[in-house]
């Protein structure tokens, strides 16, 4: 296994209390795998995806095992980890227009992480950088080098983005919901890029979106969390085609499709991670839950080969 | 033209109608004084005829605007007439104080500007700590300074215990030493805030969070990454602490009785010399609109997406 | 006070409450004020009257902070100039304030020339750095209190024009003032209801810093003798006529210089406490 | 017909003096209809020129030319445009700042009922504001709340209940569930549906996600580059797509299914600059199907069959 | 006592507090101009430390028995520092220039007096007076009766900025505000002078100045604060000499002011001063409380014993014109005499101490001497009080008399518009009485101007110069005046 996550759990420090962003979560990940994290705003993605980087801010706390490569990475010195990021780590975020230094260049971004991680020379830096900046298909690499973060595209600051994760070929990829920011048409198109990277790096993917057809199109396997926690994780195939956790139905149900039909909603709304409910998080929204679910938690379960879904009302003989 | 230039241009152009304001207003101060200005601008005792002639030699029986026109044409050669008393021409006196009060000023920007910048960065990598504290306090107790008592309890120290300075007057070195640190103490609190505000700030944005994913080194994101987009506000603040420099030093010159322009303009005012209050005051504010021109231009260079404005 | 506080209230009251320094700069704010105010009940002596033969007496136990040449008790007369330089930051910054938001907001509301008009006064105002602007007022009408409180006012004024008007122009752009359209409200209503109330914020917290700053500047002029004038105790005027006994007797500008520094700090970190509660984010 | 739109055109003019001049194409000459109780989905990719088609609509922009007739009323002519206030509503995307924060939800949703005089007492106004919480399924308890003390869900149901308060007849929303999450966003879906139903209200509305248009819309018209593309039924539209951009929009949106892949690509490129848009058909660089004449000739908006409109020469 | 020896030519370097304004000694208004011109230009006659009169380009004088004609025998061998040889033409010039010029602020010094000029031959130039003045020497030895270049005056050469005298230095640099550098006239007829030139410093702040005779920076500080007298009478490296001015400072009191007419108002004002406590508080001992509206080294000098500090009485006359609680105004400058603005405050508190409500104002001094220069009419409503000093420059009765109490003088310098026609007359008597008749009529002068009291005189400040031990024969002129022009170092003495 290339990640290892254990029994994580990140809680941040704040004014109103301690908010438990991400409780408890074990997932591991495969070379070559693609693991799609669903999640409604505020379930905790990415605060995983940072607590796997170690980007955390300081008022978070972590807990728990997070093994990548063989090494422990909750008690990583920090200097060894930065030589980590961007070189066996990387990820993606979310808003391509605020991610990039405005006073740099786009070649002095790929440059500088060409050089903190290999050395070498800038030439070497400038070519590497220019080569998958044709990879990511970005029309005119040379004049984008040259180029500040304003000049260009959302799209073409997203491509800039994968260009440089992936320039040094990382094991671990993460991309925190990288076309959320971007058009359908756009989106459509990184998508469609990332799916022929894929094939063409050795690279492990991370790839976090609150956008279940998203999700469906990227992940090889796919979990879906709720407050905090992972309530359930499958193969796509079997998620999508046999969704078990109450929470993950509801959310199938509730996207409306292009194909049509009605969307039934989830009653009520995403709970505070402050003082989140009792037992399963999601016995108030939920149309099964009974007093055990008010009272106690499940855990998350493998109920078929691969599928885990963590559920009072599920078990591995069946469902409701 | 390109983007940059287009920018330089305007901002330079856009300087000129409040050029000319601030040029109005100190034309019109003669004439905003209570009373006849000739009359003002005469010796207390002039007969009526030498206060005719004043009237005459100054223009002031022209009408309004073409006494501004003479006003604005001699001074754009630098000639502000004659100062009333001493008969010297005001140019003679208003250059060499000026030159004086710029070097103090550029002297206590220069140690305000490093002192106070390293001090932003110092707490602001670190905020909330007892360091950051520290730093925060020392330049709120700057700004909060009268800037004359700074200047009277730096003479009691190094002039009348240690005797190392000079309490005042000019001419060598060692007499700009206490002024410009007194100047530049003050000016090093208000750099400090506006650097630690502005690199908390920047310390927060996005793309400082990306630099640091991409395992680049905190001296390569502090100090290149993180101060070039903090130095933007901090360039704004320098303007202005300049400009407030140049005319807040009226107080430290008074302690330090250093020849430069604010004593110029005070004495000027005390004795009603009212050619000499207009030129310094014209000049300080010019220098000041120049200089926050010149942030602005700076801002260009720092930041490509200024020249988009 | 009866008055049923709303949550919100309530709860930025308790955040200001828990803000250091909030507290500390109210409560030495709170303690000048006070002194302003009683001066009269608790300053042990006549600030403007004094025994000639007792001038210039060091600090001891009939006069804790000393005599003054005149022979006048420091610690009255620093007790006294509180409430010198109270007024004159106080009342100059409300003009400031008052114009400032009437000014700046109705630039900012209505736009067009008559914008582009008072920004370039503002402009204009604002080339004149700090004293100068003030020493120019008082070139022009002469010292005294009144003065004084005109000349700071004056310099205040433009800044107050420019905050406003940036917050306003701010709030415009913001989608309810858009909205308040939407559903039909009056322009008058539009600055009232929804410009005002989200402008106001900067406001209170530029006031309690440049009362700081006005104080200062109000010193500087009395500093420069272009400020109050006496016997009106005020502690720039003090300092400024403490110059003379600089080395000799140092306790006539020491005194005062402590007072001054330590309302001005007063102001600064009420100022500051103000911004964390009111404008988290952004600091001036 | 309730709301009639002639060639709607909206042309931002920004710089002036040393900045460069420029134009923003945001609509250009757009016309389409919209009946009583009905709604229009408008679809477009972001920059299309969606936001202000509603706004200019509601004169909240004031159009470069063109005519609106609302009701029978010319909306661009009338000297004073506070009374028709009342009768056209807007929801916007973001529903925080969409609200003033210093104000209570008492005041934020019964502001229109006091302008429009249909209260005369504060306590008759509370009556009303509590009577439309709980309309939109909140508790009438939260009148004297705060904006920002509400999930985004719960202020967007604020946000409607201020819409419906004056009793319009005509709302435009705004991409108003784009910022909720999906199990927020089918409630929100659904709401609006009960509200229609209830009070035959028509609705403009605007989103970029084609399945949610497709949900909520009895017609739509997709919008590329201040234009509109192509105009139908929801059922022509998403069963008969026309117009090549409207397929390709098609051929992107990603279904949660088991069998999912990322999708080919069917639309290169990006949304054109509308400061520069592209000459003829401004959809061309990216067409598949271009040719020459689509670089040089606009195709206009025809009706290709009944209700179904297409701008395209190939088609 | 051994005779101190010359040591170095060095250049003697001044720290003053005002930059000069003019090098012509005929439009001198201000005394460090004075000290400046000293250097460069010399009269006829001149005063000595002690207000003898010494001759200088004039080697001796001749007085007609009725006083009128005066024969002056001139120097031989002088030039100018232009080359022009100084003679009796050379002197007619000068006064011509006097009464030619009428925009020169030093004419009324010499010419009300004069007749006229007369050249006898080349060396001797007799003056012609219209009525017999006592002091007329005394007159001559202001700055208006020194001798400019013929040639610099014909040629219209701008003498405030380019001085042709015959003294002993001439002008080098005189950057404003800063310096007024002397260079030694090589060709001085009293040999060659014995410094290598006298720079003045503009010093501004008075602890500067004395900190700069301290470490050195100068050698000599003009106008030292009083309270630093003590301090540096510890160091040996300095004299400090605390000089005696004939400068009066007085409480002008406006007696055309309605609250001013009571005369016991007047007196009771000026027995609630404590002079005393003003010299040694606010003055630090430098100076002496005033006895006369004259200084006591002043010919016709008189003390009536009046100026004295009874507070029961002041309360006593207070209550007798009935003006307890009169509200009066009293209006001082600053800085502009040693411990003026101080003594205004200090003043103002003994007066409130008699009942008077007191509200002061302290002015700038242009506008100060703006308002009371102007007209009776003119003038504010508000002038009660005023603080204003006065020292003759010409060194004697007259200069003090004439422009301050006689009638004619309204409204130039007599500011409290006194009119007295008795005084008048005994003005007049006194100016052209003979010498030992003077007193006869300025002590009836002082008796009635102390009774009616329209200037109240306080103080006569003392003036502190400072400078290092090896200065020698730096003298300190009574009128305010420091004569640098024959000082030199050396060592003992
Ligand atoms: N720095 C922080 N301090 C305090 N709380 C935080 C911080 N960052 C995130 N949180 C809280 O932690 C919880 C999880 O946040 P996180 O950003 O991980 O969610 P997410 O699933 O990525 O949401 P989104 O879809 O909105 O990006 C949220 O309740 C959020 O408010
Ligand atoms: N006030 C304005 N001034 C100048 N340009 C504007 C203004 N408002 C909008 N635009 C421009 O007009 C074009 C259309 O904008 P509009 O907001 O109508 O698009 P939209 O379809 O609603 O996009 P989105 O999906 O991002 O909301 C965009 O290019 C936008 O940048
Ligand atoms: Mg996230
Ligand atoms: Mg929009």
């Amino acid at each position: 296994m290339l990640l290892e996550v254990h029994d994580l759990r990140v809680s941040y420090h704040t004014d109103e209390g301690t908010v438990k962003a991400v409780d408890s979560v074990t997932l591991s990940l495969g070379r070559r795998e693609t693991l799609a994290i669903v999640g409604e705003s505020g379930s905790g993605k990415s605060t995983l995806a940072l607590s796997i980087i170690g980007l955390l801010p300081k008022t978070a706390r972590v807990d728990g095992s997070i093994r990548f490569l063989n090494k422990e990475l909750t008690s990583l010195r920090e200097e060894e980890f930065r030589r980590l990021r961007g070189d066996r780590i990387t990820i993606v975020f979310q808003e391509p227009m605020t991610a990039l230094n405005p006073v740099f260049t786009i070649g002095k971004f790929m440059r500088d992480i060409y050089l903190t991680h290999r050395g070498g020379t800038e030439k070497d830096a400038l070519s590497l950088a220019r080569e998958w900046l044709g990879k990511v298909k970005v029309p005119g690499p040379e004049k984008v080098l040259s180029s500040y973060p304003h000049e260009l595209s959302g799209g073409m600051r997203q491509r800039v983005l994968i260009a440089s994760s992936l320039m040094l070929e990382p094991d671990l990829v993460i991309m925190d919901e990288p076309t959320s920011a971007l058009d359908v048409s756009v989106q459509a198109q990184i998508l469609r890029l990332i799916a022929e990277l894929k094939s063409q790096v050795e690279a492990s993917f991370i790839f976090i979106t609150h956008n279940l057809g998203v999700a469906a199109a990227v992940g090889d396997r796919v979990a879906v969390m709720y407050a905090g926690k992972i309530v359930e994780m499958a193969s796509k195939e079997e998620i999508f085609s046999n969704p078990m956790h109450p929470y993950t139905q509801g959310l199938l149900r509730a996207v409306p499709k292009v194909s049509g039909g009605e969307v039934e909603p989830i009653p009520g709304s995403v709970p505070s991670l402050v003082n989140p409910p009792s037992g399963c998080r999601f016995h108030p929204r939920c149309p099964l839950a009974d007093e055990r679910c008010a009272e106690e938690e499940p855990a998350l379960m493998e109920v078929g080969s691969g599928h885990w879904v963590a559920c009072h009302r599920v078990s591995g003989s069946g469902r409701w | 033209m390109s983007d940059l230039a287009r920018y330089v241009i305007r901002r330079i152009i856009l300087a000129i109608p409040t050029l000319l304001g601030v040029s109005v207003i100190v034309f019109l101060m003669i004439h905003m004084l209570p009373g006849d200005p000739a009359q003002l601008l005469a010796p207390p005792e002039a007969t009526i005829q030498e206060v005719e002639m004043i009237r005459r030699r100054l223009g002031l029986d022209k009408p309004l605007w073409e006494q501004y026109l003479i006003f604005m044409s001699n001074a754009l050669k630098g000639e502000f007439g004659k100062s009333l008393f001493t008969g010297h021409t005001v140019s003679e006196l208003l250059w060499p104080a000026y030159l004086n009060t710029l070097t103090l000023s550029v002297l206590a920007m220069g140690f305000g500007l490093v002192i106070g910048v390293l001090m932003g960065i110092y707490a602001a990598l670190r905020p909330n700590t007892v360091r950051d504290q520290a730093v925060t306090s020392l330049s709120l107790l700057g700004i909060s300074m009268p800037v004359f008592w700074l200047g009277l309890i730096l003479i009691e120290i190094f002039s009348v215990w240690l005797r190392l300075l000079p309490s005042g007057g000019s001419g060598t070195f060692k007499h700009l030493i206490l002024p410009s640190l007194t100047l530049g103490l003050v000016g090093a609190a208000y750099v400090g805030r506006a650097t630690r505000a502005s690199m908390l700030e920047v310390l927060s944005q996005e793309y400082i969070r990306t630099a640091r994913a991409y395992g680049l080194p905190d001296r390569l994101v502090i100090y290149v990454y993180a101060l070039r987009n903090a130095l933007i506000p901090v360039v704004t603040v320098a303007g202005l602490i300049f400009g407030y420099m140049m005319a807040g030093a009226v107080l430290t010159e008074t302690v330090f009785s250093f020849p430069g322009l604010g004593r110029l303009i005070v004495n000027a005012i005390f004795a009603r010399d009212y050619p000499i209050v207009q030129a310094g005051i014209l000049v300080v504010a010019t220098t000041f609109v120049v200089i926050n021109t010149a942030v602005d231009i700076l801002y260009a260079f720092i930041n490509p997406r200024i020249r988009l404005r | 006070m009866l008055v049923e506080l709303d949550p919100s209230t309530k709860k930025t009251l308790r955040k200001a409450l828990r803000n250091r320094n909030i507290r500390v700069g109210g409560i030495i704010v709170a303690t000048f004020v006070l002194m302003g105010l009683l001066a009269p009940f608790i300053a042990p002596y006549d600030p403007t009257k004094g025994n000639l033969r007792d001038s210039l007496l060091p600090p001891c136990s009939k006069y804790p902070f000393g005599t003054d040449f005149a022979g006048r008790d420091i610690l009255s007369r620093v007790i006294w100039g509180a409430r010198t330089s109270l007024i004159v930051s106080t009342v100059s910054v409300f003009i400031a304030v008052i114009a400032g938001v009437l000014v700046g907001g109705l630039s900012a509301y209505v736009g067009g020339w008559i914008d582009e008009v008072v920004t370039r006064i503002v402009d204009v105002m604002l080339s004149f750095p700090d004293i100068l602007l003030a020493l120019f007022v008082a070139a022009i009408v002469g010292p005294g209190l009144e003065n004084v409180i005109v000349a700071v006012a004056l310099y205040n004024f433009p800044q107050f024009v420019r905050i406003m008007r940036g917050s306003a122009l701010q709030a415009k752009e913001m989608e309810f003032v858009e909205a308040a359209r939407a559903i039909g409200e009056s322009n008058a209503s539009i600055f009232a209801r929804y410009l005002l109330p989200n402008s106001l914020a900067p406001i209170v917290v530029h006031a309690t810093l440049r009362t700081a700053a006005s104080i200062l500047t109000a010193a500087g002029l009395s500093f420069l003798g272009l400020g109050v004038q006496p016997p009106i105790p005020e502690w720039g005027q003090m300092m400024s006529d403490a110059r003379t006994y600089l080395v000799t007797a140092p306790h006539v500008w020491i005194f005062p210089g402590i007072a001054l520094f330590i309302t001005v700090l007063g102001f600064n970190l009420l100022g500051d406490g103000l911004n964390d509660v009111l404008n988290p984010k952004m600091e001036v | 017909m309730l709301l009639v739109v002639e060639d709607l055109v909206k042309h931002y003019i920004s710089g002036g003096f040393l900045r460069k001049k420029e134009v923003v194409r945001a609509v250009d000459g757009i016309s389409f209809s919209v009946n009583a109780g009905e709604t229009l989905g408008l679809v477009g990719e972001s920059g299309s020129g969606k936001t202000t088609v509603g706004k200019t609509v509601l004169r909240l922009i004031e159009p470069t030319s063109g005519r609106i007739l609302f009701d029978g009323r010319d909306v661009t002519a009338v000297k004073d445009i506070r009374p028709l206030r009342k009768e056209m509503q807007i929801v916007y995307q973001d529903p925080m700042s969409s609200m003033n924060p210093r104000m209570r939800i008492a005041d934020i949703v019964g502001r229109p009922l006091q302008i429009h005089g249909m209260v005369s007492s504060r306590r008759e106004r509370d009556e009303m504001v509590r009577r439309l919480l709980e309309r939109v399924g909140l508790s009438g308890d939260h009148l004297y709340r705060y904006p920002h003390e509400f999930s985004g869900g719960q202020r967007q149901r604020i946000a409607i209940a201020r819409a419906l308060a004056p009793e319009p007849k005509f709302i435009v929303l705004d991409e108003p569930t784009s910022a909720l999450d999906v199990s927020v966003q089918a409630q929100i879906l659904k709401l609006l549906k009960s509200l229609q139903e209830e009070r035959g209200i028509a609705y403009l509305f605007i989103s970029h996600d084609l399945a949610v248009v497709r949900n909520i819309s009895h017609r739509v018209a997709v919008m590329y580059a201040g234009k509109i593309v192509e105009m139908a039924s929801v059922e022509e539209i998403f069963g008969n797509p026309m117009h090549p951009y409207t397929k390709g929009l098609l051929a992107s949106v990603l279904e949660p299914s088991p069998n999912a892949k990322a999708p080919d690509e069917i639309l290169p490129g990006e949304p054109p600059d509308p400061r520069n848009p592209p000459s003829g058909c401004r959809f061309h660089p990216r067409c598949p199907l271009a040719d020459e004449r689509c670089a040089e000739e606009e195709p206009a908006l025809m009706e290709v069959g009944s209700g179904h409109w297409v701008a395209c020469h190939k088609v | 006592a051994p005779k101190p020896t010359p040591v170095e030519r060095k250049v003697l370097k001044v720290a003053m507090g005002t930059d000069i304004v003019t090098l012509d000694p005929h439009d001198v208004p201000d005394n460090p101009s004075i000290y400046v011109i000293d250097n460069i230009y010399e009269g006829l006659v001149e005063y000595d430390d002690k207000l003898n009169i010494k001759p200088v380009l004039a080697e001796r004088w001749e007085i007609s028995p009725d006083g009128k004609v005066y024969t002056f025998y001139l120097r031989k061998g002088v030039k100018f520092q232009d080359g022009t040889p100084f003679n009796a033409e050379a002197v007619k010039a000068n006064f011509d220039r006097l009464f030619n010029n009428k925009e020169l602020a030093n004419r009324n010094r010499l010419v009300p007096f004069i007749d006229k000029v007369e050249v006898v031959d080349e060396y001797t130039v007799r003056i012609i007076l219209k009525e017999p003045v006592a002091t007329f020497l005394n007159l001559l030895c202001h700055p208006a009766g020194m001798m400019i270049s013929p040639k610099a005056i014909k040629e219209g050469v701008d003498l405030k900025h380019n001085p042709v005298g015959t003294g002993p230095y001439k002008l080098k640099e005189w950057k404003p505000n800063t310096y007024i550098e002397l260079e030694p006239n090589p060709n001085y007829w009293g040999g060659t002078p014995k410094l290598a030139g006298i720079k003045f410093l503009v010093v501004p702040e008075d602890e500067a100045r004395v900190q700069m005779v301290e470490s050195g920076d100068a050698d000599v500080a003009i106008r030292v604060p009083a309270i630093d007298v003590q301090r540096l009478k510890q160091n040996p490296d300095l004299n400090v000499n605390v000089t005696r001015t004939i400068r009066i400072v007085y409480i002008g009191a406006n007696m055309r002011s309605p609250r001013l007419q009571d005369k016991r108002v007047r007196q009771a004002i000026s027995l609630a001063i404590d002079r005393d406590a003003i010299v040694e508080k606010i003055l630090h001992g430098v100076g002496r409380p005033a006895k006369s509206v004259i200084a006591e080294e002043l010919i016709g000098f008189y003390d009536t014993g009046k100026l004295k500090y009874d507070l029961e009485k002041a309360k006593q006359l207070i209550k007798e014109a009935g003006a307890e609680g009169l509200e009066l105004n009293l209006w001082t400058p600053k800085g502009r005499y040693p411990g003026d603005y101080e003594a205004a405050q200090a003043i103002a508190q003994y007066l409130e101490a008699i009942g008077l409500k007191i509200k002061l104002r302290v002015w700038e001094w242009g506008s100060y001497v703006a308002e009371l220069l102007k007209k009776p009419e003119d003038a504010s409503p508000e002038r009660d009080l005023f603080l204003i000093g006065w020292a003759p420059s010409t060194g004697e009765y007259i200069g003090v008399f004439r422009p301050l109490f006689l009638s004619e003088s309204i409204p130039k310098f007599n500011l409290w518009f006194y009119s007295n026609p008795k005084v008048d007359e005994l003005i007049k008597k006194a100016e052209h009485a003979p010498r030992d008749k003077i007193v006869d009529y300025t002590k009836q002068i002082q008796e009635i101007l102390l009774d009616d009291l329209p200037a109240i005189p306080i103080y006569n400040p003392g003036d502190v110069v400072v400078y290092k031990k090896d200065i020698k024969s730096l003298y300190y002129i009574p009128t305010e005046v420091i004569l640098t022009k024959y000082a030199y170092f050396g060592s003992g003495g």
